[in-house]
C-alpha cells in the first residue's frame, strides 16, 4: 500500500511536469522566454538527465563511477555522426547515443566493476579520459577542433528524454531489481549470500545510467553547435558527480534539485567572471559543510509531502548525524 | 522547474542606452587556456580605457566580460546572454578557434558582429564556401605565416630537411603546420620528422629524442609561448642545435625565461609586429601596457586584444551607431586601420590581410629580419 | 578510586544515561550487567572521555575527568578496552601492544610489561608479527586486553570481553582478568555473561534504558530473583 | 638502442616527478582515506612559494625548498582544519567534493591573485650539468630529483613504519576511536599527516619548477592526477607503491611518445593502469585484502 | 526421506591463506532435516568453513557436494540459488533499507517479472511486486518483526537484527540454513528465545541446520549432532553427550567442567 501511494504521487508529477513543459513551449515560441533563458533550460535538462543517470550508478547502487563524462562524450560523438555525416534524423540520433553509451558501459563495466571503492572510481575515471583522447585521435571526427553540429534539440525533444529518464529511473528503481542494486550498495557481501548476482546488477545499472548518459550526450551536442574533445575531461565528470552528491546520495529527487540549482547558480555567476569559480568553489565548501549529507538527504521529494500525513516510521532517522 | 524570467526586456537593439556602449567579451578566464583569455582581457581593457578618454561617438564604451571556462557549451552559454540578456553591440571573442566557431551560430542568427582576436582557423569566418558575415578576426590566418616561414626556411637558412612539432589540440598549430608542409615540400625541401604534443604537456623528452634521432636541419614549432618555451630548452638540453622557428604564437616575454637566452640563439619567428620595433604606435603601446599592468611586457594576445578593441571602436565611429548591424558594415570595410599588429585591411573572406615580420632571437632580443608583404 | 554523579548522556536526541551514579573503589573488580542497548556501553565510553556528558561529574581520586579527551584520561591511569575489541588490523601484535604505551616514555618499564602481556597471553608471543586483521576472535580479544595493560592503567574498564568467545577461552579471560586484578588493577567489567561476571566480582550494578536499577555485592545480586529471571536465565 | 637508452632515461626523469607528487597523495590516502584532490594544488602554491622565494626574497635554492616545505605543510594543515575535519564523520564522498571545491577554490584563488599567466623559474639555480653517457644525455637536474624522490621515499617509509607518529598515524588511520583509547591525539595526529604530505608537495613544486622552468596557477591539475594514478597503480597507501608507479608511468609515457604516439599517451597510461587493476585489484604493491566475512 | 542420502558432502575441503591451513581435511555430512552443531576455540576456522560452503571463498582442496552437486568455485549467489543460506558473525543487514525491502531482497531470486516488464510497469511487475510484498510480510510474523516493517535495520536493537537476519537468510529459500554464533552478544534470558526460535523454523520450514555457537547451552540444547573443528581439523564429533565428554575436546575446546 505504500508503494500504492508513490504511484499515485508519481503519475500526478508526471502530469504537472507536461503541464509544465506546454507552458514553456507557449512562452518560447511566444517569444516571452528570451533565448539565455531558453539556454538556461536547455542545461538544466541535459544536467538532470546526467545527475539522475549517474544517481542510479553511485546513490542506488553504490559504485563510485568518476567517469561518467566519458558516455557523455560516446553519446554525443555517435548522434553527431548520425545527423551530421549520416544525414538521419535526431531521433535516431538520440537512441543511437544512448545505444552506444550504453554498449561503452558494458565494455567498460564488465572488467572494472569487480573493482572497489576508490579503486573503480580512479578506473572510471580513466574511462572517461581514454574516451577523450580516442575521439582526440580520430580525425573522422575532427580529432582535437571537434565537430560541428546542427541545433536540433528542441524543447519538446529535450521535456520527453528528460521524463524517460526520470520515470525509466524511478520505475527501474521501485522494483525487486531497483532493491537489488540498493543491496549491493548497502552490503555487497550479503547481496550475494542472498543470491543476488551482484556483477549483473553493477552492470545493469552501468548500462542504464550510460544509456541516458549516451543520450544526455546527443541532447548536448545537438544544443550545443559544436562538441569537442576537450568538454568531456574529468572536470566535466566532477562536476555531474557534484550534482548527485550535493543533492543527496541516494535521492533522486535530490539529483534533480542539485542540477536545477546548481545550474541557476552558475549561470548567475556568470555575471562576476572574475570570482565566477572562486564562488562557485566556495559554494562547494560551505555546502558540504554544512550539509555533508547532501540537500535531500536520502529522502525523496515525496517523503517531503508525506511528513504532514504520519509516515510510518523509518524515514525519520535519516538525518543520522554521529556526534564530532 | 522554477527560473522565473525577471527581466522581460524590449526588443529594441539598443546597446547605447544611457551613454554607454556595451561590448561583450566572451573569453577563457578559467579553465585549461586562462592564460589567452586573461591576456586578451587585458589588452582589451587597455584600449577601452583609451578610448573612453574621448569616448566613441560621444558614448563610453563599456565592457561586458563572460567567462566560458574554455568550453565549447560555456562558450555558448555566454554568447546567449551576452546578445539576448546584455544586448551587446559586439562580441570579442574566443581566444580560440574552437570556443569562437561554438558561438558562430548565435551571432549569425542574432546579427551580431563576433571578433576574435585569436582564433587563427581558416574556417572560423569562411567555411563550405559561404562567408559567415558576422565573424570578424584580428589575427591573421593561419596559411600565411606557414607559408611565410616555409620560404624563409628554404631560401634564407637554405635548409633541406625539417622537422615538424606541432600541438595537435590547436588548429591553430595544425594549420600552420600543414601551410608550412606544403610549401616546403612543394619547393623540394623534405620533412624527415612530424611529432606532436597537447596544450600544457610539460615533458617533450620524448618527442624531442625523436626528432633529434632523424637529424633535420630545421625545426618548425608552431605553437604557444607557454610550451614552445619549455621545447626550446628540452630541445637544446638534449643536443638539438638546428635553427628553430615558429610563429606569433611564441610571442611573448616569457619564452625568453621559459626557455632561457642561450637555447633561444638561433631561433625565428613570424610576427604581426616586433615589440622592439621602432615604430611609435607600437612603443606607445608598449609604454601603456607597461605603465598599466605593473612593468609587464606584453604578448601576441595582449596586442590583440587591444587591437580587437580599438578594430571595434574605429567601426562603430564609422557607422556612427552601436546598431550591431551597421557595426557588422562597417567591419568589413575596414581599411587601412593603422594597429599596433599591422595595417588592417580585410579580404572577402574577412580575414585581416597585414604584413608579417620575421624576427630572430639573439640572446634574448628579438631582432629584426625581415617583414613580408602577402 | 572511581566517582560517577548524576551523569546524562545523549546520542543527539536519544537520552542514553539517565542520571547514572556509581562507584569504584580501589583493587576491586566492579560488574555492570544490563540488557541490549541498556547503555553498559555507553557508560564506559563516557568515563573513558570518547563520549561528553551533558551533565553530571566523574571523579577520578577527586579530580574532575568528566568531558576530558581521552587522551588525559588514559594519562591518568584508566584504560578502556572497547565492546568489539577494535585492534588496529593492519599492523601486527606488537605494534598493537607498542601503541598501547604510547603516553609511556619508559623505556625499561614498556620492555617489562611486554614480558607481562606475552606471560598472561603466550599466544600472542606465538603471533607477534601477525597483522591482528587476520587474528581470530578470541586472539583479538587477548590482544586488545593486552593493548590496555601495556599503558599500565589502575583502572580497567572491560566491555564484554567474552562475547564471541570459546567456553575455555572465556574462563581463560575471566582467570586472566582475576589475575590483573590481583597484580592490583581495579576492574570495571560489562558483561552479558553475567553468571560468570557475577562469579569473579566483588560488587555489581545493574543498568536498565540508562538508568541504574539495582545495586549490590556480587553475591547479593546472584540471590535476588528478579535478578536472576532476568539476566541469569532460567536455569 | 642508443634511443631507446635515451627514452628510458626520460621516461624515469618524469616519473621521478610523478612519483615524488605521489608520495605525499598516497601518504595522506594511507592515513585519511581522502583522495585530496587538492594534493596537486598545495604542490602549485609550493612551486608559486619557491619562484617568489628564489626571485623577490633572494634565497638560494636550498633555503626556497625548505621555506617552501614549511609554508606548504602549514597551508596543508589550515586546509584540513578548515575544510576536512568538520567531515570526518561525513561519508568520504561528501569530503570528496569538499576537496574538489578546495582544489577549485586554490587554483582561481591564485588566479585571482596573480592572473593566470605562467611564470619561470630562473635559469641556472642548480649548476649541474648534464652527463653524456655514449650519446645518452642525463641532465643532472634528473638525477636530483630521482635522488630526492628516492630519498623522501625511504624517509617516508620509515617515518610511517618505524616511528611513534608514524604507528600513531597508522593507528588513526584504522580505527579513530581506538587510537583515542591508547592516548593518541587524532587531531594532531591527522594534522601532522597533512603537514608531512603537503611539505612534500611543496618540494615538488619547487623541484618541478627547477626541472620544468614553467609553473602556473592550473599546473597542478594534470600533474596530481598522474600522480594519483600513479598511486594507485602501485596500491594506495603503499609508500613504495607510489615511487614505482610514478616511474613505471613515466616510462610509459615516454616510450609511448617514442613510438610515436604522444597523443595517446595519456590514453594508454590509463589502459595500462586499468588493465592492471584488473589483474591486480588494490593496484602492484597492494595486498588485496578482501573484508573479512 | 532417503535418510542414507545426505544432503550436503563435504569431502577433504580445505583451504590455505598463504602458509596457514584455515580448514583442512574436513570430511562432513549433513543429512536431511538434521540439526548439527559446528564448534572450535576460536580461529579454529569455523567461520572460513561457512565461507567456503558459501562461496565467498574457493576451497583450494577437496570437494563440497550440495544434493550431489559440486559447488567448488560456484560464485555465491549462485549457491544461494542451489539452496544454502546464511547469517553472518558480524551482522551484514542491509543497514538503510527498511526490515520489509531487508526480506524483499532475499525473495529477489524467487522474482518472475523483468526489469522490462518493471520498467514499463507491466502488470506482471505489480502482481510480482505484491506477492513479494505479502510473502515477505507474512514472513516477518513469524519472527515477531512485523510491528516494525518500515523501520531502518540499523535502527533495530540488537536482538532483533539477529532475528532479522535469521528470517533474511530463510527468505531466500535454503534447504540448508547456515548460522554463525547466532546468540553471541546475547544474554541467557534472549539466547532461550533464540533457541526456541531456531527449533520452531526448522519444524516450519523443513530445513537442515548447521550452526556455529559458542554457548554450550545452546549447542548442547538443540544440536543432534555436533562437529568439532580445532586448527582447521575436525577433532571429533558426535553427539552432545559423547562431545562433552571427548577428552581432546575439553582439552581444546570446553575446559575442564562445563557449566
Ligand atoms: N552512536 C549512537 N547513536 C545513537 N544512538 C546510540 C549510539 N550508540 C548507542 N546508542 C543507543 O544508546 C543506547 C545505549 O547503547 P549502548 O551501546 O550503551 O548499550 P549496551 O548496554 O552497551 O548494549 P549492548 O549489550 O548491545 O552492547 C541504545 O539505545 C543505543 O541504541
Ligand atoms: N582472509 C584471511 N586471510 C588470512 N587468514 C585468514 C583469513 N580468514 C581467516 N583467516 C584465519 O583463519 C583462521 C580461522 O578463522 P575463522 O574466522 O574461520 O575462525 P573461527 O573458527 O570462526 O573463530 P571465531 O570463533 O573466533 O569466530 C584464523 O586463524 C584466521 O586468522
Ligand atoms: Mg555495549
Ligand atoms: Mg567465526
Amino acid at each position: 500500500m505504500k508503494s500504492m501511494k508513490h504511484v499515485k504521487g508519481f503519475w500526478l508529477s508526471i502530469v504537472l511536469a507536461i503541464i509544465f513543459s506546454v507552458v514553456i513551449q507557449f512562452l518560447i515560441t511566444g517569444g516571452t522566454l528570451n533565448s539565455f533563458y531558453v539556454n538556461t533550460l536547455f542545461s538544466i535538462g541535459i544536467n538532470i538527465i546526467l545527475a539522475v543517470s549517474l544517481h542510479l550508478i553511485i546513490g542506488i547502487t553504490g559504485q563510485f563511477s568518476i567517469g561518467h563524462a566519458g558516455f557523455l562524450a560516446v553519446g554525443a560523438y555517435a548522434s553527431a555522426i548520425i545527423t551530421m555525416k549520416l544525414a538521419l534524423p535526431f531521433p535516431l540520433a538520440l537512441l543511437v547515443g544512448g545505444i552506444a553509451a550504453a554498449f561503452a558501459g558494458l565494455v567498460i563495466g564488465i572488467p572494472t566493476l569487480r573493482l572497489r571503492g576508490d579503486y573503480l572510481a580512479i578506473a572510471t575515471l580513466g574511462f572517461g579520459e581514454i574516451m577523450k583522447i580516442v575521439f582526440l585521435n580520430i580525425d573522422y571526427v575532427g580529432g582535437a577542433s571537434g565537430m560541428t553540429v546542427s541545433h536540433l534539440t528542441t524543447w519538446p525533444w529535450l521535456m520527453a528524454c528528460v521524463l524517460i529518464t526520470i520515470v525509466v529511473i524511478i520505475n527501474f528503481t521501485n522494483s525487486t531489481h531497483g532493491r537489488a542494486c540498493l543491496s549491493i550498495r548497502e552490503n555487497e557481501i550479503a547481496a550475494d549470500a542472498m543470491g543476488i548476482n551482484t556483477t549483473y546488477y553493477k552492470v545493469m545499472a552501468f548500462v542504464i545510467g550510460a544509456f541516458f548518459a549516451g543520450v544526455a550526450g546527443a541532447l548536448h551536442a545537438h544544443n550545443f553547435y559544436i562538441i569537442q574533445p576537450a568538454n568531456f575531461g574529468f572536470l566535466k565528470s566532477f562536476d555531474i558527480l557534484i550534482l548527485v552528491v550535493l543533492g543527496g546520495l541516494g535521492s533522486m529527487s535530490g539529483s534533480v534539485i542539485a542540477a536545477i540549482l546548481l545550474t541557476i547558480i552558475s549561470t548567475f555567476l556568470s555575471n562576476y567572471p572574475e570570482v565566477r569559480m572562486l564562488i562557485y568553489s566556495l559554494v562547494l565548501i560551505v555546502m558540504m559543510l554544512f550539509r555533508p549529507q547532501g540537500l535531500m538527504g536520502t529522502k525523496e521529494f515525496t517523503d517531503l509531502l508525506k511528513i504532514g500525513k504520519g509516515a510510518k516510521g523509518g524515514s525519520q532517522d535519516v538525518n543520522k548525524q554521529t556526534i564530532a | 522547474g522554477c527560473n522565473s524570467s525577471t527581466s522581460g526586456g524590449g526588443d529594441s537593439k539598443e546597446a547605447d542606452k544611457g551613454g554607454e556602449i556595451k561590448i561583450g567579451a566572451n573569453l577563457e578566464l578559467s579553465g585549461g587556456v586562462a592564460s589567452y583569455g586573461q591576456s586578451i582581457k587585458e589588452g582589451i581593457e587597455l584600449a577601452f580605457e583609451e578610448i573612453n578618454k574621448e569616448g566613441v561617438n560621444g558614448k563610453k564604451l563599456k565592457l561586458v566580460p563572460y567567462d566560458n571556462k574554455s568550453d565549447a557549451p560555456e562558450a555558448i552559454t555566454g554568447a546567449t546572454k551576452l546578445t539576448s540578456q546584455d544586448k551587446v553591440a559586439a562580441i570579442i571573442g574566443a581566444a580560440t578557434s574552437g570556443n569562437t566557431k561554438a558561438q558562430i551560430e548565435i551571432a549569425q542568427s542574432n546579427k551580431v558582429p563576433l571578433l576574435t582576436p585569436t582564433g587563427t582557423a581558416e574556417d572560423v569566418t569562411f567555411k563550405n564556401g559561404k562567408l559567415n558575415d558576422f565573424v570578424f578576426r584580428t589575427c591573421f590566418i593561419d596559411p600565411f605565416q606557414g607559408t611565410v616561414a616555409a620560404n624563409f626556411a628554404l631560401n634564407e637558412l637554405k635548409v633541406k630537411t625539417a622537422a615538424i612539432f606541432i600541438d595537435s589540440s590547436s588548429d591553430y598549430s595544425k594549420g600552420l603546420a600543414a601551410s608550412f608542409k606544403e610549401l616546403f615540400t612543394k619547393d623540394g625541401g623534405k620533412i624527415v620528422k612530424e611529432e606532436a604534443y597537447v596544450a600544457k604537456d610539460t615533458d617533450f623528452h620524448a618527442q624531442l629524442t625523436n626528432i633529434k634521432g632523424a637529424k633535420p636541419e630545421f625545426v618548425f614549432i608552431p605553437g604557444y609561448y607557454e610550451e614552445v618555451g619549455l621545447i626550446v630548452k628540452q630541445a637544446r638540453e638534449l643536443g638539438i642545435t638546428a635553427p628553430m622557428m615558429g610563429a606569433d604564437g611564441w610571442d611573448s616575454p616569457k619564452l625568453i625565461k621559459l626557455a632561457g637566452k642561450a637555447a633561444l640563439n638561433n631561433t625565428f619567428i613570424t610576427n604581426h609586429y616586433s615589440s622592439g620595433d621602432s615604430d611609435p604606435k607600437v612603443q606607445e603601446f608598449v609604454k601603456a601596457f607597461k605603465a598599466k599592468y605593473s612593468d609587464k611586457s606584453p604578448d601576441a594576445f595582449n596586442a590583440l586584444g587591444y587591437d580587437s578593441a580599438y578594430f571595434i571602436a574605429d567601426a562603430i565611429k564609422r557607422a556612427g551607431s552601436a546598431d550591431p548591424e551597421k557595426i557588422q558594415k562597417a567591419l568589413a570595410e575596414t581599411d587601412g586601420l593603422d594597429l599596433v599588429t599591422g595595417k588592417m585591411k580585410l579580404d572577402d573572406k574577412h580575414n585581416p590581410i597585414k604584413s608579417a615580420v620575421i624576427l630572430e632571437y639573439v640572446n634574448g632580443e628579438q631582432k629584426f629580419k625581415t617583414k613580408v608583404n602577402p | 578510586m572511581l566517582k560517577v554523579n548524576d551523569i546524562n548522556v545523549y546520542y543527539g536526541n536519544i537520552h542514553a544515561l539517565k542520571g547514572v551514579t556509581l562507584e569504584i573503589h580501589p583493587g576491586e573488580i566492579v560488574t555492570l550487567i544490563g540488557a541490549n542497548g541498556a547503555g553498559k556501553s555507553t557508560l564506559l565510553k563516557t568515563i573513558s572521555g570518547l563520549l561528553k556528558p551533558k551533565s553530571g561529574e566523574i571523579l577520578l581520586e577527586d579530580e574532575h575527568v568528566a568531558g576530558k579527551v581521552p587522551q588525559l584520561i588514559v594519562k591518568r591511569g584508566i584504560s578502556h578496552v572497547p565492546e568489539g575489541r577494535r585492534v588496529f588490523a593492519n599492523m601486527s601484535v606488537e605494534e598493537n601492544l607498542e601503541l598501547g604505551a604510547y603516553l609511556r616514555k619508559d623505556k625499561n618499564g614498556i620492555r617489562e610489561d611486554f614480558e607481562k602481556v606475552y606471560q598472561l597471553f603466550p599466544r600472542l608471543q606465538e603471533r607477534r608479527k601477525q597483522l591482528s586483521g587476520t587474528l581470530s576472535g578470541g586472539e583479538q580479544q587477548m590482544l586488545a586486553m593486552g593493548r590496555a595493560l601495556m599503558a599500565r592503567p589502575r583502572l580497567l574498564l572491560l566491555d564484554e570481553p567474552s562475547m564471541g568467545l570459546a567456553p575455555l577461552l572465556v574462563k581463560t579471560i575471566f582467570r586472566i582478568i582475576e589475575e590483573i586484578n590481583q597484580t592490583g588493577t581495579t576492574i570495571l567489567l560489562v558483561e552479558q555473561n553475567a553468571n560468570m561476571a557475577l562469579s569473579i566480582a566483588n560488587r555489581a550494578y545493574v543498568i536498565e534504558t540508562g538508568k541504574i536499577v539495582a545495586a549490590g555485592t556480587a553475591a547479593e545480586l546472584g540471590e535476588s530473583d528478579q535478578i536472576r529471571k532476568a539476566y541469569l536465565g532460567g536455569h | 638502442m642508443e634511443q631507446l637508452i635515451q627514452q628510458l632515461v626520460n621516461g624515469i626523469s618524469l616519473g621521478s616527478i610523478y612519483a615524488l607528487i605521489a608520495l605525499g597523495y598516497t601518504m595522506v590516502y594511507g592515513i585519511v582515506k581522502l583522495i585530496n584532490f587538492a594534493h596537486g594544488d598545495v604542490f602549485m602554491v609550493g612551486a608559486f612559494i619557491g619562484f617568489y622565494s628564489i626571485t623577490v626574497m633572494d634565497l638560494g635554492i636550498f633555503p626556497a625548498l625548505l621555506v617552501s616545505m614549511a609554508a606548504c605543510a602549514l597551508f596543508g594543515v589550515l586546509i584540513e582544519r578548515i575544510a576536512y575535519k568538520p567531515l570526518r564523520n561525513a561519508t568520504r564522498i561528501a569530503a570528496l567534493i569538499t576537496a574538489i571545491g578546495v582544489s577549485l577554490f586554490i587554483e582561481y584563488g591564485t588566479i585571482y591573485i596573480r592572473g593566470a599567466q605562467p611564470e619561470a623559474y630562473p635559469d641556472g639555480i642548480v649548476p649541474l650539468k648534464s652527463i653524456d653517457l655514449f650519446g645518452v644525455s642525463i641532465s643532472g637536474q634528473s638525477l636530483l630529483i630521482l635522488g630526492v624522490a628516492i630519498v623522501l621515499m625511504i624517509l617516508l617509509q620509515y617515518i610511517v613504519h618505524k616511528t611513534k607518529i608514524g604507528k600513531a598515524m597508522r593507528a588513526v588511520s584504522h580505527d579513530q576511536d581506538a587510537a583515542r583509547l591508547m592516548g593518541i591525539n587524532v587531531d594532531n595526529t591527522i594534522s601532522a599527516t597533512f603537514a608531512i604530505g603537503s611539505a612534500l608537495a611543496g618540494a615538488a613544486g619547487v623541484v618541478f619548477g627547477i626541472y620544468y622552468t614553467k609553473i602556473e596557477p592550473l599546473m597542478g591539475i594534470i600533474p596530481g592526477l598522474k600522480a594519483f594514478v600513479a598511486a594507485v597503480l602501485g596500491g594506495i597507501g603503499i609508500i613504495p607503491g607510489a615511487m614505482v608507479g610514478g616511474l613505471l608511468l613515466g616510462v610509459i609515457e615516454a616510450l609511448v611518445s617514442a613510438a610515436g604516439f604522444s597523443l595517446w599517451r595519456d590514453g594508454v597510461a590509463f589502459v595500462v593502469l586499468i588493465v592492471i587493476l584488473i589483474f591486480r585489484p588494490a593496484g602492484l604493491f597492494g595486498k588485496n585484502v578482501r573484508e573479512k566475512v | 526421506m532417503s535418510t542414507n542420502k545426505p544432503l550436503l558432502k563435504v569431502d577433504n575441503a580445505g583451504i590455505r591463506f598463504g602458509g596457514l591451513k584455515a580448514v583442512s581435511e574436513v570430511n562432513l555430512e549433513l543429512l536431511k532435516g538434521e540439526l548439527v552443531g559446528l564448534i572450535g576455540p576460536n580461529g579454529a576456522g569455523k567461520t572460513t568453513f561457512f565461507n567456503l560452503l558459501t562461496g565467498v571463498y574457493v576451497p583450494t582442496e577437496g570437494s563440497i557436494l550440495l544434493d550431489g552437486e559440486k559447488l567448488n568455485g560456484m560464485a555465491p549467489h549462485k549457491i544461494t540459488k542451489k539452496g544454502i543460506s546464511r547469517t553472518f558473525q558480524n551482522i551484514r543487514l542491509f543497514n538503510d533499507l527498511s526490515v520489509l525491502d531487508n526480506v524483499k531482497i532475499a525473495y529477489h531470486t524467487q522474482a518472475k517479472h523483468s526489469i522490462v516488464s518493471s520498467i514499463l510497469r507491466l502488470p506482471s511487475h505489480f502482481a510480482g511486486e505484491r506477492e513479494m510484498e505479502e510473502k515477505a510480510i507474512d514472513f516477518l510474523k513469524i519472527f515477531n518483526l512485523d510491528d516494525v516493517l518500515y523501520e531502518q535495520a540499523k535502527n533495530l536493537p540488537y536482538g532483533q537484527q539477529r532475528r532479522l537476519e535469521i528470517a533474511r537468510a530463510l527468505a531466500a529459500g535454503p534447504k540448508l540454513l547456515l548460522l554463525d554464533e547466532p546468540a553471541a552478544g546475547m544474554n541467557p534470558q534472549e539466547t532461550e528465545e533464540l533457541m526456541n526460535l531456531i527449533a520452531l523454523i526448522r519444524e516450519k520450514f523443513d530445513l537442515t541446520i548447521l550452526l556455529i555457537e559458542h554457548d554450550m547451552n545452546l549447542v548442547m540444547g538443540v544440536c543432534e549432532r555436533i562437529y568439532v573443528l580445532d586448527h582447521g581439523q575436525l577433532i571429533a564429533q558426535g553427539t552432545p553427550v559423547e562431545i562433552r565428554n571427548n577428552p581432546k575436546v575439553i582439552e581444546a575446546y570446553l575446559g575442564e567442567e562445563v557449566s
